[in-house]
């Protein structure tokens, strides 16, 4: 039996007012169990703290009740002051006779009576706490950031300046992401390159940073704190440590029809490769589709050209196992595919291209070394016709359902950058809705066409038509003006719908982390915990979550890396005590309480059973990872036979605070 | 709907922790009024009430159940009101065709902003209950007695 | 119920489409072969059943100049299937009594001797009960 | 190789030609075109009204017999084509008019799409082959150059007809390739013709033909092909001047040598 | 089919494929076909037993069964595959560790259901064509099979095996019987009307748990009904609320897993439509979330473990028909 005491606040004439405070103890201290009753003014106070320090002492308490405000405004408070007291903290409950009692009554007598039917729900139900101890396990102050963009690269800067080790995982040679690939960036037209590079030469130096370049995560293991996860190193050919990045290589290899991802397919490379100039790390990667040597053992150049001898045709995958605390996913997106939009006849011209080959088309560094060129011809586009939502906002099943947010703006920019540097060139843009929401987008918005005389039209194209004269006849509706538009065009640049990009859904997969019917990642809360994936140690940075552009990204990025710091500066984990946990002798483990967890929380394992006549049984049954659970309860009811129970808000607890208000 | 008059029922509101308790604290807080006949449990997510819980209290005298959570795709927990959504949806439509008045039982979605949905939910649900009368399809006779 | 909402929803279940599902992009009318030559375009007849004005149409002597291609259907991005919704519209002219937009004893006139049957029994379906 | 065959009202009339030197040229691909007991008038085109159900039985009937004979059906004209594939799709997928159907013809076995619908095109590219095709050809077209038509029947709606990109179509040109032909791709060739306003607005129909074969001549092409005896008349009727248009079942005849363009009703 | 099933039987058993054989076997009487292990030929050949009164579903036996060692033979009706295919789900059987052989079923028949025809002192029935023959003590009495039916077969799902190592006899169609009429004409009673149907028939159930017993959904290591710790364990029904809480709750439990198998309505010996409480689950699961038929596949999530965003509120519970 628990010895209980009892505290009924005034909270000055807040309770007091409509609520009988004497006759509450007075009834309550009948109740049994409770050892000691009493009301004060303030229980919050240090005075009204002390009066409860005190009869825990004296009394001997095991268990306090608290009549006051809501136990969100000072649960937290008589916990401690309980275990001040020497008083387990969850051995605290509080009967709130002030928001949803006194605050709402006018009837003293009705309040008083409402309230001593509150406090004996708290007395019932302290009858069956038991002292609960959080949790605690220990973190692994090492963070991996899977996906080495613009997302990547700043979370692992942000995480590493605070100190802590951080490992990024890219899958392609070098880091950078979609970022390198950009000219400018909007709103304020800086060039990406000149920002960026600068940032992933930071990460090669930075010495708490490691680069795992041209790699996957493959297995991910454990949780919060404590993951496990396998990197597999994939085979370049080429030594990192030897390689100097000097470039021979790759003017020498003799397979020059490879074409150039980097420049989208644009024009070409040679077998062996360093992606871009700046590349990080800027080490020579051999494809192995392409190269000679490796598809039939007829070449060896490279190997012969490289004084630094870091051609090494063996190499194979390498599999690495760390230990990690927390993981970041910045997997990023791309572009969809066109496939089915061919009314803009994207594969039926080269000279219809998709906004990123837009952006190589007018990079310094791409194949026309910045001078906008028809791909067909290598001539001057003269017009040239922009088309938004090209895949997005569409439900017809052809495309994305979602906006995909960035193309708004990096349209505006094509326009107006084309007006810019080539003034004899006519700009339409084709919009549904120009969606321009954020810091001076807007009024860039409006400067492609008050200042640069970009056509914008509201309407879609429903038909592009390659002529024969090689122009691009451009058929399309003007809402606004109500007719049909054939428009001759040079050049037609779709803004593709942007999508996540495919290794995130395999990687979600690995780290039990949801994901929405799109495939991004869904946050723990769409408001409250934008970074936060509701798998505990999984954070989200950039567009893997959701489309956006570099500033929210950088952003979010950042956000993700504060959080992280803030796991990992922690030497121990503390859990929330009020857990699940699995009652092994009713478990049937029959995986209904797994399904609902949206947390991985539960596993299984076979367990031996003693039974009669010294047999032995094996049977499955649950168990509930305390670190990673977070308090739910959708497990405890999945479960038929009760074997899954919530501390702190057990089946027995709610079921006694039941009967004490129905009595 | 006809008055009932002098009859004080009974009700058991389970509210989850993070949003719908916090609305009723903040009909508190604007001291938004209704019956002292709602008597309210906290719980951290509605997925965490289990059918038991409300048979149980129509078995121990009470005369309507209502079940508040945060909108759905709003939960602390991402997912926990689409499960209970499920499961109180068939629960209330088995008690219904057990022939148990299915006024007693209501889910609501009340968000921790809506101080002024709960008070009206409440006020709502009470005058419902307190036309419907007497809870006495499902109860235990023992428990009436004393 | 207006007469208005009764052809609304009559319109509805002839041609299953829920006009409420465009987002006024325009492509339809981008798309249309026809469109120089109607008075009411593809995009018009979405909007203008969902604001119920379908009298209008109904009038109109667009509804003869659809060719039901369906490229307004094959590229609208929210499947809202503009074609269906004239089609629709037509048939609520010609199912009235008289109101038939070409009989049979008008084709003879219109024929030429390489005309192949398959214009005669589409345009007989497409123009009248 | 056996397959039922929905030949259609106007092939049996105007579009004779098609239907010949299909059969001709099935023949000659060892495959056999057994045309249905008694097949009705596909009615030209399927009703988009949902409550149209009398209109649209005809198809259906001869979608049953099909699957009674236990064969594929195929069609040639693009007309039937999207008829049949788009009755076939309602009564696989749209339950309401399934049963509606089912109830007015009283088949000894109701009738739920169980037939697959096959353009004669689709026959030879599924299941002949591009490079049987090719091996049988004894005449090649070698260095004629030759425009597809699809025109909006044979794609349209995607979805149901199931049979390219709708956008973006190859079937046709790997067809002349397989003949030796050098394929045109011009933009308008999945444009309408016109189709049946023909007979009302004849202006009309001839610019929509007109841009189309226009836009082929520009691309240089000397011979235009089609699967659609009204597609090739409005060519035709409005575009006389232009590259002359065939069934592309004649020039498949030709190549083959089991006989050549011949004596069409409307040459 | 009866030698056909013992013939196979007994050859697993020599080639070491299986162990032990569950089947059924008579019990005092012949109608009283009851599950039975054999684990040999002679056993088989003296009780083994496959006719039109082995109703019985053996694949909540194998629960059990499946964790004693060894390998084990099972006969499943087609609608037992359901209970197989969701216990396995469930990973309630080791599927390792039983061989699952798919019997034909023309549907079964019970003593009670023969009763109710007049046909009492059975001593043994077959099937012949499209009628049951039963023999009895005065005589022969041949019933069309339809008639004699079990009411569960009457809404028999078809006649095909979800699951199995081996099939004997033709693999059968599936079907899809109107089950949800009664269901239907309960829902369109007044709340009174229900209350009162309801009353009349839970009223008469003595908690002998026969229909948890039987029930393959119903296989918890210890029922929260018969556990004091659990604070709801109540052994007998005493007060019309505890047959109303047992009844509710169990079908709660078995709600999106229960395969409609029949077998609680068939043991229970005051004759409860209990198979009406879960076929509701099942209608309602239905018409909110999409057909559902529980034990189709052996894998995936039950609809109360799954969850559409767009889901119906419970407010649809307000809305729908009913005389009320």
């Amino acid at each position: 039996m628990q010895r209980i005491g009892v505290f009924v606040c005034w909270c000055g004439s807040n309770i007091a007012a409509t609520v009988d405070v004497e006759a509450v103890a007075e009834a309550l201290s009948h109740e049994p169990g409770v050892v000691f009753s009493a009301n004060y003014q303030y229980m919050c106070s240090e005075a009204g703290q002390n009066l409860i320090k005190d009869a825990i002492r004296d009394h001997q308490l095991t268990g306090v009740v608290i009549c006051s405000c809501s136990p969100r405004m000072h649960e937290q408070t008589f916990r401690k002051t309980a275990a001040a007291a020497g008083l387990n903290p969850y051995m605290v409950e509080i009967a709130n006779i002030r928001e949803q009692c006194s605050w709402i009554h006018k009837d003293k007598a009705a309040g008083t009576e409402k309230a001593i039917i509150l406090g004996r729900a708290a007395v019932a139900k302290v009858h069956l706490n038991a002292p609960l101890v959080a949790g605690e396990s220990p973190v692994t102050k090492r963070a991996l950031v899977i996906g080495g963009g613009i997302a990547g690269i700043q979370t692992a800067l942000d995480i590493a300046d605070a100190g802590f080790e951080v490992d990024i995982v890219e899958k392609e040679p070098t880091i950078g992401g979609k970022m390198t690939q950009l000219d400018k960036t909007f709103p304020t037209l800086d060039c990406a390159a000149c920002i960026l590079t600068p940032k992933m030469v930071d990460c090669a130096q930075d010495e708490r940073i490691h680069i795992y370049a041209y790699s996957e995560v493959e297995k991910v293991e454990g949780f919060v704190g404590n993951f496990t996860v396998t990197i597999k190193k994939k085979a370049r050919f080429v030594d990192e440590t030897k390689c100097t990045g000097c470039g021979l290589c790759t003017e020498k290899c003799p397979q020059k029809k490879v074409p150039n991802l980097f420049n989208l397919g644009l024009d070409t490379r040679r077998a062996i490769y360093i992606p871009f100039a700046q590349a990080v790390p800027k080490v020579a990667t051999i494809d192995a589709d392409y190269c000679n040597m490796l598809k039939n053992g007829k070449c060896g150049v490279c190997a012969k050209v490289c004084t630094a001898g870091a051609i090494d045709y063996k190499q194979t995958d390498q599999h690495i196992e760390e230990k990690y605390g927390a993981i970041v996913v910045a997997t990023g997106y791309n572009p969809i595919k066109l496939d089915s939009f061919e009314e803009y006849a994207y594969a039926q011209s080269p000279d219809v291209v998709t906004s990123l080959e837009f952006e190589r088309l007018t990079n310094a560094a791409g194949p026309t070394g910045g001078t906008l060129l028809r791909p067909s011809d290598g001539k001057h586009p003269h017009t040239i016709v922009f088309v938004q939502c090209v895949g997005s906002r569409d439900t017809s099943g052809c495309g994305k359902p979602y906006c995909s947010k960035i193309c708004c703006m990096y349209t505006a920019k094509h326009a107006m950058l084309t007006r810019d540097k080539y003034p004899d060139t006519e700009v339409y843009v084709f919009y549904i809705d120009v969606r321009t929401p954020g810091k001076n987008f807007d009024e860039f918005y409006r400067r492609a066409v008050e200042e640069y005389g970009v056509h914008y039209i509201k309407g879609m194209v429903g038909k592009v038509a390659p002529q024969a004269d090689g122009t691009l006849m451009v058929q399309a509706s003007d809402l606004i003006s109500n007719e049909q538009l054939h428009i001759s065009a040079d050049m037609v640049v779709l803004a593709a719908a942007i999508e996540p990009d495919k290794s995130a859904r395999p990687l979600a997969t690995m780290l039990t982390a949801s994901m929405d019917t799109n495939d991004f990642f869904t946050e723990a809360h769409p408001k409250l915990r934008p970074v936060e994936s509701p798998t505990a140690g999984i954070f989200l940075s950039g567009a893997c979550q959701g489309p956006k552009d570099i500033p929210e990204t950088v952003a979010q990025a950042g956000a993700a890396a504060s959080k992280v710091i803030g796991l990992l500066s922690k030497n121990k984990l503390t859990g929330n005590p009020c857990v699940a946990r699995s009652d092994e002798m009713l478990c049937n483990g029959c995986s209904s309480c797994e399904k609902v967890c949206p947390y991985g929380a539960i596993s299984y394992e076979d367990k031996e059973f003693r039974m009669p006549n010294r047999t032995v049984a094996i049977r499955r049954v649950a168990k509930v990872n305390p670190a990673v659970c977070q308090g739910c309860g959708a497990c405890t009811v999945a479960c038929p036979s009760g074997a899954m129970d919530l501390l702190g808000f057990s089946n027995r607890q709610i079921m006694a605070e039941v009967d004490a208000i129905c009595k | 709907m006809q008055v009932n008059e002098g009859f004080k029922p009974t009700i058991v509101a389970f509210c989850c922790n993070w949003c719908s308790y916090a609305g009723a604290d903040l009909a508190g807080t604007n001291r938004l009024q209704y019956p002292a006949d709602v008597k309210i449990i906290r719980v951290p997510c509605s997925c965490r009430v289990n059918p038991l819980f409300i048979l149980r209290a129509f078995q121990r005298g009470a005369d309507g159940v209502i079940l508040c959570g945060c909108h759905p795709g709003d939960c602390h927990y991402t997912t926990g009101n689409y499960y209970a959504r499920r499961r109180m949806t068939l629960l209330f439509s088995m008690l219904d065709y057990l022939g148990i008045e299915r006024e007693r039982t209501r889910v609501e979605w009340v968000s921790a902003a809506e101080g002024v949905k709960f008070a009206a939910t409440m006020n709502d649900f009470v005058s419902t209950v307190t036309a419907l009368g007497e809870n006495k399809r499902l109860e235990d006779l023992r428990c009436k007695a004393n | 119920m207006t007469n208005s909402q009764e052809l609304k929803e009559t319109l509805a279940r002839i041609s299953g489409v829920d006009v409420r599902k465009c987002m006024r992009c325009g492509k339809c009318s981008g798309t249309c072969p026809a469109y120089d030559e109607m008075e009411y375009h593809p995009h018009e007849f979405v909007y203008m059943v969902e604001k119920g004005e379908i009298e209008k149409l109904m009038a109109s002597p667009s509804l003869y100049k659809c060719l039901s291609c369906f490229a307004c259907v094959e590229r609208c991005p929210r499947g809202v299937e503009p074609a269906k919704v004239v089609e629709a519209v037509r048939l609520l002219v010609i199912r009235q009594q008289g109101c038939n937009h070409m009989t049979p004893d008008q084709i003879p006139a219109l024929l030429d001797e390489d005309l192949p049957q398959q214009a005669i029994v589409s345009a007989m379906r497409k123009y009248s009960k | 190789m056996i397959f039922s065959y929905y030949p259609g009202c106007t092939l049996k009339n105007k579009a004779a030609e098609l239907d010949r030197t299909a059969r001709l040229a099935a023949e000659r691909l060892g495959f056999t075109l057994e045309e249905l007991p008694e097949w009705q008038c596909c009615g030209g085109v399927f009703s988009s009204a949902r409550d149209e159900i009398a209109s649209k039985l005809a198809a259906v009937r001869a979608l049953a017999a099909a699957r009674d004979a236990g064969h594929d059906l195929v069609t040639l004209c693009s007309a039937c084509h999207n008829v049949l594939k788009q009755a076939n799709d309602a009564m696989a997928h749209d339950a309401d008019f399934a049963m509606k159907a089912n109830n007015y013809m009283q088949l000894e076995t109701p009738y739920h799409g169980e037939t697959r619908v096959l353009h004669y095109l689709e026959v030879l590219r599924d299941v002949v082959g591009w490079d049987r095709v090719a091996a049988a050809v004894t005449h090649p077209l070698a260095g004629q150059k030759v425009a597809a038509y699809y025109g909006c029947l044979l794609l349209r709606p995607g979805a149901v007809m199931a049979m390219d990109n709708p956008e973006n179509p190859v079937i046709m040109e790997d067809f002349l390739r397989a003949l030796g032909a050098d394929p045109v791709i011009y933009p308008y060739r999945n444009e309408c013709c016109g189709g049946y306003i023909t007979l009302e607005d004849p202006d009309l129909a001839a610019k929509k033909s007109r841009q189309v074969a226009d836009s082929a001549a520009g691309f240089g092409a000397q011979q235009m092909v089609t699967a659609c005896p009204l597609c090739l008349y409005n060519i035709h009727k409005n575009a006389a001047d232009g590259p002359e248009i065939c069934y592309f079942t004649e020039l498949l005849a030709q190549a083959l040598g089991v006989g050549g363009k011949g004596a069409r009703d409307d040459q | 089919m009866q030698s056909q099933l013992i013939e196979r039987a007994k050859a697993l058993l020599a080639d070491g494929t299986v162990d032990r054989v569950l089947g059924w076997k008579a019990g005092e009487f012949a109608y009283d076909m009851t599950p039975a292990l054999f684990s040999s030929a002679q056993e088989l050949d003296e009780g083994f037993a496959y006719d039109a009164f082995c109703g019985a579903n053996l694949s909540k036996y194998l629960v059990k069964e499946s964790r004693k060692g060894g390998r084990v033979l099972a006969f499943l009706k087609p609608c037992d595959t359901y209970s197989m295919n969701q216990l396995l789900k469930e990973h309630r059987i080791l599927r390792e560790n039983v061989y699952l052989i798919g019997v034909p079923c023309q549907g079964k028949t019970d003593v009670e259901t023969l009763r109710a025809l007049g046909i009492t002192s059975i001593t043994a029935a077959r099937q012949e064509g499209e009628d049951l023959v039963v023999e009895t003590l005065y005589g022969q009495r041949r019933i069309p099979l339809a008639e004699a039916m079990a009411e569960r077969c009457k809404a028999c799902k078809g006649k095909k095996h979800m699951i199995y190592d081996e099939r004997i006899g033709e693999e059968g169609e599936l079907e899809n019987p109107d089950r949800f009429g009664q269901v239907a004409a309960l829902e369109a009673m007044s709340s009174e009307e229900r209350f009162a149907f309801w009353r009349g028939e839970l009223s008469r159930c003595i908690r002998c748990n026969a229909c948890r017993n039987v029930c393959p959904a119903c296989t918890c290591e210890q029922c929260v009904f018969d556990n004091p710790a659990s604070g709801v364990d109540n052994k007998a029904a005493a007060t019309s609320f505890e047959e109303n809480m047992f009844h509710i709750i169990r079908a709660f439990h078995v709600a999106g897993r229960c395969t409609d198998c029949g077998e609680c309505s068939r043991v229970c010996p005051q004759r409860i439509p209990l198979h009406l409480l879960n076929r509701k689950f099942i209608k309602d699961i239905n018409t909110f979330y999409g057909e559902y038929q529980a034990g189709e596949e052996a894998e995936g999530r039950t609809p109360l473990t799954a969850y559409t965003e767009g889901d119906v509120e419970p407010s649809v519970v307000y809305t729908k028909g009913g005389n009320d």
